[in-house]
């Protein structure tokens, strides 16, 4: 259920981050991730999950991030998306 | 004898730029209109998308070119005759007309959002539909919309849909739901509005920043997943369904308010004038064109033309541009054929 | 005969002694602070006369000379070294003549007042001495008088430069606070008073051109008033003492700590902590000059001029808020442009980089998954031994196929046995995480990698991102294998005519990738290169001067707008002279540049590639 | 709340059944989950509204819960099913009627498939004659045993004892209403009210004097769900499903659950034994769950029935509360004793729910 998500550290990401707003999960960064070769990483899946309250999936991806940039370059919103991982490492608690 | 004129059918947006076209090229139409006011939906309207302009700003201007033109309000077509390329028609005020060619612009209806029963249109307070939430910004009289915290838009309702027999896009939908998203965020800033859609199809000039201005300035937050039902809980709050599908996850949220972006349908009442004019019908409902690229402006009847949504949804724009389109036709039709009208005034 | 002692030069003596403690104690802290290794490495680099040799040369150089200055831009280059050497042979030259010519030489004084009286004697000479009319001591007054004149000449620049800065080269300068306001005017004040204070006693115990014959005979009309005389030197004694109190606290810290850092540099050490030890002798001789400021790619964006490196250093030495020197530090491109233009070559980049590892993630990376990673076979491999060459791409260039693709074609003319090790996806170099100052997790990729590449059985590893260049040169310990970029590479295959190039009439710009160029000093090979094929254009701003085109890894939080800004800008500098082509050599430049250049943008391997002459 | 929005479809979804002369059938696992139901339907119908409802000893499953979980082919199903029609030709009755939801599902399916596939009637009607020497007729009408009770709804509340209202407050009993999917999801038209807010039992409960609760998992599937429970790896999706709809009643309190398929009652039943063992948490009052009955329970409870002639001791939740609420009188020791008077034997009290 959606009412129960608490969104505190979400809405301090979006805050910090605005651009995570205009994402419209065209998916390039997931089909460009170098992690991605390896893993199931995906910057777009991680950020709705984080906004559906699915934390702990949500983390689980982005540690497995290499922190390339390569998803910054190709993201046709423009969204830097690699500040955005980093600033998840920051704000969320790995439980 | 009558006067020889052109008929148009519906005085809407189309009719009235169809009418004020024709008269610009020196011909006499006619406009036939069962209320009481020409505008259509137009007329329903506060702001149109993408910039949220003035509704009726532009109904003014499109009014005041129709102000020499004759026009039958409160009136409906009773019978319509062919015989040598000329149309009689009589009306049920009594009056008929001979005339040399007809436009149909008899538009379309708004889906009737009941008909999607899972959504509870009519059963649930709070679920309300596009053209209700667009009376609401032109009136801001609606008990229903009391301070929502959360609002939900529901596209493609009736539209896209084969469990309601219409498989078409309705193609205003997407436009309308970002747009009044955006502007009950601006009422109620503190709220959190979720837009439901299936695919956004920002297919239009300004559609997209229309797009990225909803995200990025309003917060709104579309959800890719069609909504499956609603319900109410104990508070008298509702209680949507629907599937995340970027994320594969079903999602349940309570809200305050739906809004359901009901599509276009064939107009009612469309298919006696059809049958008058023996004019068919296409798979989706809405009256068929000759062909799909040159001759959207006509039917297969001679003489019967048609411009505005009454053939496929359309756009203001869209529809504009066909009226006029519409009226070109109508005027090389009555000159090649040398029609009455034609030959009094050349 | 003078009298001895006068109460004036107490400000001077107190200020005196004040900054020489405050610089002895903030000395030997810094000192202290340095990890063990390196205090030892420096006590090392005193005593070894190569390195001490050096110290000598560049103290003289960097401190008094300020040829740094002079060769970027001279009229600066002169303010500076006039003050500076001028002011240091005014107090060599005041310390021989006092010798020399001191009032008390004949007198027995006790040693305590003696030593006092050395420690203001210099300064204060021609108060207490009575001209000699010897030539050695016409020639002392000369030379002091010459000096003099220098310092007032360079102050005179200054206050020019302090109003109107383009007049010296200088869009913008730093701007200051009430404090540096105060010592600036301080400093200002100090030789025009002194002038004023000896020419007004010139008419007694003599002088030179400049005090006796200007000063003397045209303002106080060759005549000495004892009033006006000693409030001019208590007023030139005060304001030395006003200068000293308050230096250790402003900019002009930099004269004592640049001395430090010279010698520490040389000594090899490299900033490990962001606030401690070598970083603080780094942040203490930043002069503040602001040369950093338009050099800076964001200087570009309005308001982005606050996070160069001149402020960056200042909210550091300021303590301010952690977190306002964490923005800035996370805003840097690090491109290094500012290190290249610092009059005092101060490593900042190293400092932020040192900062950022302070970054404290909640979250670890978890890399776990590399360990299943296996071996990147390669089928075209045959026999392992033969196997001369790996060629790793890196992940930018996998958005780049052209690189690749032109790179696969140079290695197979060239005949090559080569294999290209992460054809399928890289891990990725490790530079990036570095960047974010996540060093062990950098470390986990390197290791990674660095073990793909051993088992190769490869002597060269030929690369294509300068990012991965950067890290692979520096981090990565693969002994025996050469690590070159493709640039060197293809340079070299021509060279030794492995490589037949066309030639073209074509006109292209060179951009320098910010880590080859200014990183690596890799400026020739991609020129060489250039000009077997066409005709190279210059750019505005070259080689070191290169500005950054914007697309850096190193900024994690610049925004999109930000970054076109600086885009665009670079695209002007770099296409001046009107080239066909740019041509750069790094995917992210070419992908930067790409979205917005007027004209095509090409990776060097990609020119290469094109012009091979197959016969 | 808009009820007449609700009527209007009610309005649009009535079917065409006729009042008298069916063939009735009844469902497997109906007759040992509450072994009262159908007998008491078929009282009402003969004796108390003294209609035509024929039996015949040769019926046999459906097939549905087989065919639904995977076991045998649809073509198998359609052939045991025209069977039931043949057995009901034979029994020269046209209208058909049958206890289980699955079985009315299976029913309109098989008879909507055919009237879009004629070929496959064809094929049916061969390979019953093939298997058994057969022939059947479609029925005229198909309706489900509880559009009977519906039909006769108003006749029942004139004929009650009992209404659904709290003897002692006045007030109507808050009734939940559960409707087996395959009464009309499948096919809204086949349903009295539709799929979205069938009115098949909502009349009863009215016509009784309940108020019928809407609550959000009103839609939501009792928990059975055939693979659900069948396969028993899969259990847990099973009772979690039953869970969110207790979950999602229990703010409205309600006093019974009224159902209309033989999963239904079994599953919103038994569960909430399993829900309270595991969680400790019980839906009713006082420890209590909440009834979930049949509608021939309920029926047979307002019309004043003996509870235990109905089998409510059947029920894995106590079912005394409701009785006590709605003013019937019993005898507590006759709880356990069969219709013969002998002892059934006495439940083991759970930890967490009362049984009585």
């Amino acid at each position: 259920m959606m009412d129960d998500i608490d969104l505190e550290l979400f809405n301090k990401l979006e805050a910090l981050n605005p651009d995570i707003k205009t994402c419209m999960a065209c998916g390039l960064c997931t089909a460009t991730c170098t992690t991605g070769k390896f893993t199931d990483m995906s910057f777009r899946k991680v950020i709705l999950m984080l906004q559906r309250g699915k934390d702990k999936e949500a983390i689980e991806k982005v540690k497995s991030c290499m922190m390339c940039g390569k998803c910054m370059m190709v993201c046709s919103r423009g969204i830097n998306t690699r500040n955005i991982l980093l600033s998840i490492t920051r704000i969320y608690n790995e439980r | 004898m009558n006067e020889h004129k052109i008929l148009i059918i519906g005085g809407g947006p189309a009719g009235m730029e169809t009418a004020y076209q024709l008269k610009k090229l020196g011909l006499k139409p006619v406009i036939i209109e069962r209320s009481d006011k020409l505008g259509g939906h137009l007329a329903q309207w506060d702001r149109l998308f993408p910039a949220s302009d003035d509704a009726e700003a532009l109904l003014e201007k499109m009014r005041e070119q129709c102000i020499d033109i004759e026009k039958r309000l409160n009136t409906r077509i009773t019978n319509i005759t062919k015989e040598n390329n000329i149309f009689h028609v009589s009306l049920s005020n009594g009056n008929s007309y001979d005339a040399d060619a007809i436009v149909l612009c008899t538009g379309f209806d708004l889906f009737k959002a009941e008909r999607k029963q899972e959504y509870g249109y009519g059963i649930y307070n709070n679920v309300i539909t596009n053209a209700e939430l667009e009376h609401y910004f032109k009136t801001h009289n609606d008990e229903r919309i009391n301070e929502p915290k959360k609002i939900g838009f529901v596209h493609c309702v009736g539209s896209r849909d084969v469990k309601v027999n219409n498989t078409y896009c309705s193609k205003v939908c997407c436009a309308t739901a970002l747009k009044q998203a955006c502007e009950i965020k601006e009422e109620f800033p503190d709220s959190d509005v979720y837009c439901f859609y299936m695919d956004l199809r920002m297919f239009g000039k300004g559609y997209e920043d229309l797009y990225l201005k909803a995200q990025k300035d309003f917060d709104i937050k579309c959800v890719r997943g069609r909504v499956c039902e609603v319900s109410e809980n104990i508070e008298g709050k509702l209680v949507i369904k629907a599937e995340d599908t970027l994320l594969g996850t079903p999602m349940k949220m309570t809200l305050d308010l739906l809004v359901l972006m009901c599509g276009m349908e064939k107009a009612s009442g469309i298919e006696r004038i059809q049958n008058m004019l023996n004019i068919k019908s296409n798979a989706d409902g809405f009256i068929e064109t000759r062909d799909t690229f040159y001759g959207l402006n006509h039917t297969k009847e001679e003489g019967v033309f048609v411009a505005g949504a009454c053939t496929s949804p359309k756009t203001l724009p869209d529809t504009i541009a066909e009226a006029r389109a519409a009226a070109v036709e109508v005027f090389n039709y009555l000159k090649d054929n040398g029609q009455q009208t034609f030959s009094l005034r050349f | 005969m003078r009298p001895i002692f006068d109460p004036f030069v107490l400000p001077f003596v107190l200020g005196m002694t004040f900054v020489l403690l405050y610089c002895i104690i903030g000395m030997t802290r810094i000192i202290f602070q340095l990890p063990k290794e390196d205090r030892r490495k420096f006590v090392r680099s005193l005593i070894t006369p190569k390195t001490l040799w050096k110290d000598i040369k560049e103290l003289f150089n960097d401190c008094l000379f300020h040829v740094k200055i002079w060769k970027r831009k001279p009229l600066l280059g002169y303010m500076h070294s006039s003050i500076a050497f001028g002011w240091f042979m005014i107090i060599i030259l005041g310390h021989m003549e006092s010798v020399a010519f001191s009032p008390f030489k004949d007198m027995q004084l006790p040693l305590m007042e003696k030593m006092a009286s050395n420690l203001y004697l210099p300064i204060f000479f021609r108060f207490f001495a009575i001209e000699d009319a010897s030539l050695k001591a016409q020639i002392y007054c000369f030379l002091m008088d010459f000096f003099l004149l220098m310092i007032i000449s360079g102050i005179v620049i200054a206050v020019v430069k302090k109003k109107k800065p383009k007049n010296v080269g200088l869009k913008r300068v730093t701007k200051f606070g009430i404090r540096e306001d105060l010592v600036r005017i301080s400093l200002w004040t100090i030789f025009p008073l002194r002038f004023l204070a000896e020419a007004s006693i010139a008419g007694i115990t003599g002088g030179s051109f400049l005090t006796e014959f200007i000063g003397n005979k045209l303002i106080f009309g060759g005549s000495y008033n004892e009033t006006l005389s000693l409030i001019l030197w208590w007023l030139y004694s005060i304001d030395l003492a006003i200068f000293m109190f308050v230096l250790p606290f402003t900019r002009y810290m930099h004269i004592p700590a640049e001395a430090l850092l010279i010698l520490l540099r040389n000594a090899g050490l490299k900033t490990t902590e962001p606030r401690k030890g070598y970083a603080v002798a780094e942040i203490y001789s930043c002069p503040s000059c602001g040369l950093c400021i338009d050099v800076c790619p964001m200087s570009e964006v309005k308001d982005n001029y606050k996070n160069t490196a001149v402020y960056f250093i200042r909210n550091i030495r300021k303590r301010k808020r952690r977190r306002d020197v964490k923005n800035m530090t996370e805003k840097c491109l690090m491109c290094g442009k500012c290190i290249e233009v610092c009059p005092l070559g101060i490593e900042s980049l190293d400092i932020k980089m040192a900062q950022r590892a302070k970054t404290y993630y909640k979250i670890k990376s978890d890399f776990s998954y590399l360990e299943s990673c296996k071996d990147t076979e390669s089928q075209s491999r045959q026999d392992e031994k033969s196997l001369k060459t790996v060629y790793f791409a890196g992940c930018m260039s996998h958005l780049t196929p052209k690189i690749t693709r032109s790179m696969k074609s140079i290695f197979e003319a060239a005949k090559e046995n080569y294999e290209f090790i992460d054809a399928d996806g890289s891990i990725c170099c490790g530079r990036p995480m570095m960047l974010t100052g996540k060093v062990k997790e950098a470390k986990t990729l390197i290791a990674k990698n660095t073990e793909l590449i051993k088992k190769s059985g490869a002597n060269r590893l030929v690369l294509s991102c300068p990012i991965c260049y950067k890290v692979f040169k520096e981090e990565y310990q693969l002994d025996g294998i050469e690590i070159l970029h493709h640039t060197q590479y293809i340079n070299e295959l021509i060279e030794t005519e492995r490589l037949n190039i066309d030639r073209s009439d074509k006109r292209y710009a060179y951009h320098d990738p910010c880590e080859l160029g200014r990183a690596f000093g890799v400026y020739d090979e991609p020129r060489n290169i250039i000009d077997n094929i066409g005709l190279l254009t210059q750019g505005k701003s070259d080689k070191d001067m290169s500005v950054c085109c914007g697309g850096s890894i190193g900024s994690l939080t610049i925004t999109l707008e930000e970054r076109d800004e600086i885009t665009k800008n670079s695209l002007k500098d770099i296409t001046v002279n009107k080239p066909d082509e740019i041509v750069t050599a790094c995917p992210l430049c070419l992908k930067t540049f790409a979205r917005l250049s007027p004209i095509n943008v090409k990776d060097i391997a990609e020119i290469v590639n094109e012009n091979i002459n197959v016969s | 709340m808009i009820v007449e929005g609700k009527q209007k479809i009610w309005a649009d979804y009535q079917k065409d059944i006729p009042d008298d002369h069916y063939f009735y059938v009844r469902s497997c696992i109906r007759q040992s989950f509450f072994p009262g139901s159908e007998v008491t339907f078929l009282d009402i119908t003969r004796n108390k509204l003294g209609k035509d409802f024929y039996e015949s000893a040769y019926h046999t499953t459906c097939g549905g819960i087989a065919y639904h979980s995977d076991s045998i082919p649809q073509e198998t199903a359609m052939t045991i099913i025209a069977r039931q029609f043949a057995l009901m030709h034979e029994s020269g009755y046209e209208n058909y009627v049958c206890s289980c939801i699955t079985s009315f599902g299976c029913y309109t399916e098989t008879l909507e498939t055919w009237h879009e596939f004629p070929e496959l009637e064809a094929k049916i009607r061969q390979y019953l004659w093939d298997s058994c020497k057969k022939e059947f007729a479609k029925p005229k009408y198909l309706a489900h045993a509880s559009d009977i009770i519906y039909k006769f709804r108003h006749e029942i509340a004139r004929q009650a004892k009992y209404k659904l209202i709290n003897a002692k407050t006045g007030e109507p009993l808050k009734v939940v209403e559960h409707i087996g999917c395959h009464y009309s999801k499948m096919f809204p038209s086949k349903g009295f009210g539709g799929a979205e807010y069938p009115h098949v039992l909502v009349g009863m409960v009215e016509a009784w004097g309940g108020e019928v609760i809407d609550y959000p998992e009103r839609r939501q599937c009792c928990g059975f769900g055939f693979r659900q429970y069948l396969i028993q790896a899969n259990r847990g999706y099973s009772i979690s499903n039953t869970h969110k709809k207790f979950e999602s009643m229990e703010p409205y309190e309600p006093d019974l659950i009224i159902t209309n398929c033989p999963g239904c009652p079994y599953f919103l039943d038994r569960w909430q034994y399993v829900i309270a063992e595991q969680t400790g948490k019980t839906y009713g009052k006082n420890g209590y769950g909440i009834p979930a009955l049949t509608y021939e329970e309920v029926a047979g409870l307002v019309m004043g029935y003996n509870p235990w002639d109905l089998g409510l001791q059947m029920h894995q939740v106590a079912i005394e509360p409701l009785l006590d609420k709605m003013g019937i009188e019993y005898d507590p020791k006759a709880k356990y004793k069969g219709i013969n008077g002998k002892d059934l034997g006495t439940p083991i009290n759970p930890i967490n729910i009362k049984l009585q």
